[in-house]
């Protein structure tokens, strides 16, 4: 069989310390000859050797990747070398023989963008929470979905009927679950100047314990705290479906006009939606669980998406560090926007002034 | 008019009946109708598809037996595959309860195509944590796991000679019905470069695009229907082929109950406009 | 029509009719069957953390094979015993502490270079050119802006806003129709398989 | 002191030294970062103590009370059984431990996650109304993804299922990752304030 050698003098052949790392490692990169089709040879051996020593074969690769990191090398000490590729009954050599030092770097410049990016987000929070602290007030626009809650707690006054709030499903350390919360204590203060009573069935026993305190301040801030009813907040059960199963039996039995489902579900949303909607009940549903949205939307009359949960409790409840981290996510917001926006402008003529942000 | 109403009272069992009958029939007597091939599901079959003999490909069972019928089929096709084209399957499980279900795919198919346990195929079981596992598998496979689920140490398994991390894997597959493979991108992706493919349940599937199109993930399997096309891609009919004309049937179903429903829904509301 | 003789396939099978059971009515057959596999689960888990986890990754290299470096890491497991203590519960707090903080310290970056810079890349217009490419990605750039400005809560959504949110709404929908509808099969695929089960293995009504 | 700042502390700590790991390859701070690696997984190796100390100590307490009896001593006497069964027959395929899961565990919770199917058809009958534009704009995607998605709509026009894809790869796609950066800078922003100390729920448990 005749072997045939190609000198390789066209393709790029490049050896490198690679960057950015402890050191002890060499990058060896070729660009496939234009004879091989698809990108894969039959084997690659790379060579290697040090000052005045003799090539030894350090490596036989069958790979389609066109690199190959040589390591456990020590540190500035010259390294020389030269690779092969047989394919088919032809056989490459690199013609010039290339060296590289390995080195160890201590900081890795390739991942200075996402330290700034991490920076701007922490002083963007730093800043708000001290504004929020020192009581200067931070605007947040009101979510629509406030007043469709006005209008419900309204409906259940006019029929005469209770109000049944769900906080969710989930435990205290889910974002929704605190924010479910805080629109409660809203919820349960608008209702109490209409003396209209609430019903909130809990599936968290620790969750029960503050939705409890909760009812229980916000009527006497309310000025009614003779209005709270030990019985109408309490403890169901932690199973999942048992807990929507008997709050059925509640939406059946006491048919409550407005129904608010606002903090974390998982699958059992559609049994409590559904039951809901067969009762004629108003119903307002809030979550982040964004499998669980497209059922509240469809089976609920409003549904606060994502966010805009989140958004609502903040805006409610004043409390600095909600309000505050919502405005440094939106400041993050704002600047991924105009770099999408502009880079989308340049894009169409075939530039890109910002990729640097997006870097190695 | 009358019969509205009626359609509005139905009790919901009788609706539960239907749906059982409409599944029922297309299992008993199957339809066979065609399973196409979307390019999220061909772009991982081809993906491993051109890998080298030998390449070694981690399938990471990140799923329990509640999403059993969508993802086991998943992950069993991925395991046929791998083991069919002589690659090497590493397979381990970030979730408790998956451990189960890898021991079942791992004591099975590797048979089908007489492996050796050790060399072609190993099995490591369950870690704690998932942020210390997936960024821990860049590092040193062996320090992360020792020992594997059976208890040999992992330093005396003839695979582990010349596979440390992830520079030794061409590509990661999780099927999880949870946001684990997301997981997967930030910390395995976002850190080491690695290649990641996901199978996940169809809830999750539409979520995941945003990732497909930015080469995050390598490929995407989304429910029984991803399931059933890699079935036939690898020509192996499992699980998931069956179930699918019982899904053709169901969702035209569903579909008909939402219009009726909403039939329903206008009437009541022109009623009440009068 | 050949069913199963074999014990522990009728015994799934029941535990299946049990569950089912729940959708006539809550009932105590169902109620046994949740708490079985709540304990049946916890009990499993016991297992896989002892022998994959805790045996041979802190007991065995601390007490065996003596890699006294393992001792901090089996210090802090002990504190979490301490939650048996009333009076000392609060000790929990140092490895839930510990892990919080190197778990969230070590994935921001990864996570912040994946969740915000890869994705925010993708959505930049390529080249213009008359090809179905470039209105997809055109169509992705308008709907990844406007749902931005639907969830932004710093401006009053007024005049423009206003208008660019309403496009905002309209992806949003497609998009979670498009997800309730691969949601409905994942739905049907889960009974699927237990009716397979069912039907195949137990009363082998199908091949 | 103990109770609140020491934790709090050790928070901190851990979160700015494996934070600013992640910039510098050296090899001093590779050895670092690969032995919190290991710590982490030894530690997390005991969680689940937290979880069964909780779960036993809410069903003993129902026990006490007479709360709903038989079902309390079936779960303590089923988490028993199953941890012995396992210490002493192992955790290998074919052991009775193996059956229980394959035979008890796998049937159970899969059957619970399926009556999910017999929800979905009675509220698709019940509740999903086109009651307003937004919900009518969700029911037709959904329906043309339906369609799309089972072998139905390649028979009727091979467009339904390329249409049904489009839907998926470009609006679905632009809303999702609309939603996608908003949760990262979520998880983000929560993982910075954790570590700052004024995310502080943690302490509560």
């Amino acid at each position: 069989m005749k072997f045939l050698i190609y000198f390789l003098f066209l393709w790029n052949f490049k050896v490198y310390d690679t960057p950015y790392d402890a050191g002890g490692e060499i990058t060896i990169e070729w660009e496939w000859p234009t004879q091989i089709k698809d990108k894969r040879a039959d084997s690659v051996i790379i060579w290697r050797k040090k000052e005045g020593e003799e090539f030894k074969k350090i490596k036989k690769l069958v790979t389609i990747q066109n690199f190959y990191k040589d390591s456990g090398l020590k540190n500035n000490e010259k390294y020389f070398y030269k690779i092969t590729i047989y394919y088919k009954d032809k056989i490459f050599e690199s013609e010039k023989i290339l060296f590289a030092i390995p080195k160890e770097q201590y900081f890795h410049l390739g991942r200075l963008n996402i330290m700034i990016g991490a920076f701007l987000f922490v002083g963007f929070i730093l800043f708000f929470i001290s504004r929020a602290k020192r009581g200067i007030s931070l605007f947040l626009r009101k979510i629509p979905g406030l007043d469709a809650v006005e209008e419900a707690i309204g409906r259940a006054t006019e029929m005469g009927r209770p109000i049944l709030y769900i906080p969710g499903l989930s435990g205290v350390s889910d974002v929704a679950t605190i924010a479910s919360l805080n629109i409660l204590s809203h919820v349960v203060k608008k209702a109490a100047s209409y003396e209209t009573s609430i019903i909130v069935p809990n599936r968290d026993p620790v969750v029960y314990l503050i939705a409890r305190e909760v009812v229980k301040e916000a009527l006497s801030l309310a000025g009614r705290p003779d209005l709270f009813d030990p019985d109408s907040v309490y403890y169901v059960t932690d199973s999942q479906f048992g807990y929507a199963s008997a709050v059925c039996g509640i939406m059946v039995r006491e048919k409550p006009a407005t129904n608010f489902f606002l903090g974390m579900f998982w699958a059992e949303s559609l049994i409590l939606a559904e039951t809901g909607a067969t009762t004629g009940a108003i119903q307002i549903a809030g979550t982040d669980a964004v499998t669980q949205l497209p059922f509240f939307i469809t089976a609920c009359d409003y549904t606060l998406i994502g966010e805009e949960l989140y958004a609502a409790s903040a805006y409610l409840s004043r409390e600095p560090v909600l309000v505050s981290t919502i405005r440094a996510q939106d400041m993050m917001k704002a600047i991924i926007w105009i770099i999408i926006f502009l880079s989308g402008i340049f894009g169409i003529f075939g530039k890109m002034p910002f990729n640097f942000i997006f870097g190695g | 008019m009358k019969f509205l109403e009626y359609l509005a009272k139905i009790d919901r069992r009788i609706i539960y009946l239907i749906l059982v009958i409409s599944i029922i029939i297309p299992l008993i007597k199957p339809l066979n109708l065609p399973v196409g091939t979307s390019h999220p599901v061909k772009s991982l079959f081809d993906f491993i598809e051109k890998q080298p003999e030998g390449a070694v490909i981690l399938l990471s069972v990140d799923y329990d037996a509640s999403v059993y019928p969508e993802c086991h089929p998943m992950a069993r096709a991925i395991a046929r595959h791998v083991l069919s084209k002589n690659l090497r399957l590493i397979c381990l499980t970030l979730n408790p309860a998956g451990t189960g279900l890898a021991l079942e795919i791992i004591t099975q198919i590797p048979n089908e195509y007489n492996k050796k346990y050790g060399e072609d195929y190993v099995f490591l079981g369950f870690r704690p944590d998932i942020t210390a596992t997936i960024l821990g598998l860049g590092e040193d496979i062996r320090k992360i796991f020792p020992y594997d689920y059976f208890g040999n140490k992992t330093d005396t398994l003839k695979i582990f000679k010349d596979v440390k991390n992830y520079d030794n894997i061409a590509l990661v597959v999780s099927i999880s019905g949870s946001a684990l493979p997301v997981s997967w991108i930030y910390l395995a992706r976002g850190r080491y470069g690695q290649d990641i493919a996901a199978g996940v349940t169809a809830v999750m599937a539409a979520d995941y695009y945003p990732y497909l199109r930015t080469g995050q993930f390598v490929g995407l399997l989304g429910g029984m229907k991803g399931a059933a096309e890699y079935e036939k891609l690898i020509n192996k009919k499992e699980l998931a082929t069956s179930g699918m004309d019982a899904i053709s049937i169901s969702h035209i179903l569903i579909i008909i109950f939402v219009i009726i429903g909403n039939i329903g829904y206008i009437f009541v509301l022109k009623r009440r406009k009068k | 029509m050949n069913i199963s003789h074999d014990p522990w396939i009728w015994i799934a099978a029941i535990l299946t009719l049990a569950i089912f059971s729940f959708l006539y009515k809550d009932n105590p057959l169902y109620k046994f069957a949740e708490h079985l596999l709540v304990g049946v689960t916890v009990g499993y888990y016991i297992n896989i953390y002892w022998h994959n986890a805790a045996y041979p990754y802190v007991i065995k290299p601390l007490f065996i094979e003596k890699n006294l470096l393992t001792i901090i890491p089996f210090i802090f497991a002990i504190l979490y015993f301490s939650i048996l203590i009333p009076k000392y519960s609060y000790f929990i707090r140092y490895p839930i502490g510990f892990l919080l903080g190197a778990l969230n310290g070590m994935a921001i970056s990864p996570e912040f270079k994946e969740a915000i810079l890869v994705q925010t890349k993708d959505t930049i217009l390529p080249q213009f050119s008359l090809s179905f490419d470039f209105l997809n990605s055109f169509i992705i750039f308008i709907g990844t802006l406007t749902v931005l400005i639907y969830f932004f809560f710093s401006l009053e959504h007024k005049g423009i806003l206003r208008g660019l949110s309403r496009i905002g709404i309209i992806f949003l929908m497609i998009g979670f129709g498009a997800s309730f509808g691969y949601t409905v099969m994942a739905r049907i695929s889960l009974l699927i398989g237990r009716l397979i089960f069912l039907l195949k293995d137990w009363l082998g009504i199908i091949s | 002191m103990l109770q609140k700042q020491v934790p709090m502390f050790i928070c901190f700590l851990m979160g700015l030294l494996l934070f600013f790991q992640f910039y510098i390859p050296a090899s001093w701070s590779q050895n670092f970062y690969n032995t919190i690696l290991r710590w982490i997984l030894g530690i997390s190796s005991f969680a689940i103590v937290l979880g069964v100390v909780s779960l036993i100590r809410h069903h003993l307490r129902k026990i006490r009370k007479k709360e709903d009896l038989p079902y309390s001593i079936t779960l303590i006497f089923s988490i028993f059984a199953t941890t012995l069964i396992g210490f002493i027959g192992g955790i290998k395929s074919g052991t009775l431990f193996d059956k229980i899961f394959n035979y008890i565990q796998i049937p159970l919770q899969s059957s619970m996650f399926a009556i999910l199917a017999f929800y979905m058809a009675s509220a698709a009958y019940r509740a999903f109304r086109a009651r307003n534009v937004e919900a009518t704009l969700l029911l037709l995607s959904a329906f043309v993804v339906m369609i799309g998605v089972i072998g139905i709509g390649d028979l009727i026009h091979p467009f339904v299922p390329s249409f049904a894809q489009w839907i998926l790869d470009v609006p679905n796609l632009a809303a999702k990752r609309g939603i996608a950066i908003g949760v990262g800078l979520g998880i983000i922003a929560t993982s910075i304030k954790i570590i700052l100390g004024i995310e502080r729920n943690w302490l509560g448990r």
